[in-house]
């Protein structure tokens, strides 16, 4: 097989260290890749060599750059966008006080940040509803007419879209009280249509019922 | 260097006591104080008995059977204290070795078909572990990566894409859930799908009249549309609006329309 | 900024992928890269193109190859004696008794602890088992069902890889005996004649004894 004993071989044999190095290598790395003694000047010129050949090709796709530690061949800039699919970072998740006053918002819309700062015992970090806005999850509808003006959050349609709901009805009813001190009979809406029903029922002419 | 070359001629050649094992063992009788080098030399009972064939073209159904059988319970006396579960891989050769002689012993039926032989099983397995141990060697020849192959793993720089958070159902309600729990000493609510809808209702209204100002209050209703629910629904969710002060209801006059505006006050 | 709208494009952001890649792409992988819908015969197509035109260059360090789980970049076998000088402390070598392990799980897959035992006539050290499946070179694929249900354990994608191989089936080729250990198939008549003089000779001894 080939020996180092000259410029293109030994810029073969750089080549490949320097594709197959996970880290940069040094000057001194790259010397021990040699059994023969190299003068530094000598690889620091094979180097700026094999920079110009990779530079040269017709189409590229990387270059040969020189970083604190050492030299290390790198994916030119423009390609990072494609070569960052290949492992997407993992989306992260909301903390737990965003969670909550996004379901506070979905749940009781439409509310002022009193209104969650009330229910949740702390403060609303503006950073929370700032993100949430941004994903456009939530906007402001209105103001509450109280001192202040303080403005009135609701979910949008973006939310109900991400979160595959076609209306806030569809979102899980929640009664989960632990205790109640006593049960407030509400006339709900359901009783009404209920009620309706109950109407077109008997207007149907049944009137067995 | 001499000593140290010496050394290195013995591992590939077991030694005991500094004596080539050469003609050892006939018997298959390994001295409990060399056990250690037949353990370390040997990769077991089978590896010894390749040993012994392929080297010293040991025959081993030649071995003394009373010799062997002697040895054999002298050896287990005094093993005792080595390291057993090693050495039981060995003893269990040697049974099946004893087994094997003493069936050949035996007087025959005059049909013994050729499989019969009490030897086959052992040279199945000595073939069998003869393959293996060479396709190890082969396995061990071949290039591995980082040793003798080198995998291309240049640098590239990652474009951080922030990724939106995933949200589930299940994680929406645990985060309700917990609200709930806290609030609960000092509220109470019911919180149903028609309040709901009420709510959800309010919101559109608010959006609407944001965008529009003012607006006719039948201009909120859809009647073509909507069914008598959601109508009454909508209504609710007015009257709510009204209650909480966030719209203004106006008329001019009896029988005129009537409009809704956000509550500028 | 360029769009892998042409095969040339296409090839320069597969290059720089398959060479900053630490481990081999899968053409699953590569499709990622992608926006486009890419047939994947056009994948293999660029590869193959890929792998002449480095093949083609006048002086030549890596070469892409395919082995089980995708394609990679690797340098050429013949400069492998210089890349090793960069690190002395590479992966060690298995003992015999880990091969031997590797070799009856290769060959004989899927296999328990107790056919390698069978097979080795010495009991499995848990520590080679713990080694093997830590460098991902073995796992458990499933259990047999007998009594006790033991894992049965199988090679993995990362051994082929590692050992730069496409399959199973290009593993070196099992070599059985060449000559039988027993050469002579004894005569039945012999075997009798034998055994009649053994028998005499136990007698003799258990007397004296």
């Amino acid at each position: 097989m080939m020996e180092s004993n000259n410029t293109t071989q030994m810029k073969v044999i750089l080549e490949a260290a320097l594709l197959t190095s996970p880290t940069p290598l040094s000057l001194d790395d790259m010397l021990r890749l040699f059994s023969e003694r190299i003068e530094r000047a000598t690889l620091r010129m094979l180097l700026d060599e094999l920079k110009q050949d990779w530079q040269a090709r017709a189409f590229n796709s990387m270059e040969l750059v020189q970083v604190a530690s050492g030299w290390r061949f790198q994916a030119l800039p423009e390609l990072a966008t494609y070569l960052s699919r290949l492992n997407p970072d993992r989306p992260h998740r909301y903390s737990r006080a965003a969670m909550e006053t996004l379901a506070i918002i979905a749940y009781r819309q439409p509310v002022t940040r009193g209104d969650i700062e009330e229910l949740r015992g702390v403060a609303v970090n503006p950073n929370t509803m700032r993100q949430l806005q941004e994903r456009d999850w939530i906007d402001v509808v209105g103001q509450r007419e109280v001192p202040g003006r303080p403005s009135l959050y609701a979910t949008t349609k973006t939310f109900l879209d991400d979160l595959n709901l076609k209306s806030l009805a569809d979102l899980p009813a929640m009664e989960t009280f632990i205790e109640q001190p006593f049960v407030e009979e509400e006339p709900l809406v359901e009783d009404l249509q209920e009620a309706t029903a109950q109407v077109d029922f008997l207007d149907n002419g049944e009137t067995q019922a | 260097m001499i000593i140290l070359a010496t050394e290195l001629k013995a591992y590939t050649e077991p030694r005991i006591h500094g004596e080539a094992i050469t003609s050892l063992p006939h018997d298959l009788y390994i001295p409990p104080d060399a056990l250690e080098v037949y353990l370390e030399t040997f990769e077991g009972p089978l590896d010894l008995l390749l040993y012994l064939i392929r080297k010293h073209n040991l025959d081993i159904l030649d071995i003394p059977m009373a010799e062997l059988t002697r040895q054999y319970i002298g050896y287990v006396e005094k093993m005792q204290a080595i390291k057993l579960e090693l050495a039981a891989d060995y003893l269990l050769m040697s049974a099946m070795l004893i087994e094997i002689k003493s069936r050949m012993l035996l007087p025959k039926p005059t049909e013994l078909e050729s499989e019969d032989d009490p030897r086959a099983e052992l040279v199945r397995r000595l073939m069998e572990y003869e393959a293996i141990k060479l396709a190890a060697q082969k396995l061990d020849e071949l290039p591995q990566v980082g040793v003798d192959l080198m995998v291309a793993n240049a640098y590239f720089e990652k474009i951080v894409e922030v990724q939106a958070a995933q949200v589930s159902m299940e994680d929406l309600m645990a985060a309700w859930q917990n609200v709930l729990k806290r609030a609960s000493h000092f509220a109470h609510h019911k919180v149903g799908k028609a309040e709901l809808s009420v709510r959800e209702h309010m919101s559109q209204i608010l959006r609407k009249l944001k965008a529009q100002n003012m607006m006719e209050f039948s201009a909120l209703f859809d009647i073509e549309a909507d069914g008598i629910p959601k109508l009454v629904v909508c209504f609710l969710a007015i009257l709510e609006l009204a209650r909480e002060g966030l719209v203004k209801i106006t008329q001019q006059a009896a029988f005129t329309p009537i409009y809704l505006t956000i509550n500028q006050n």
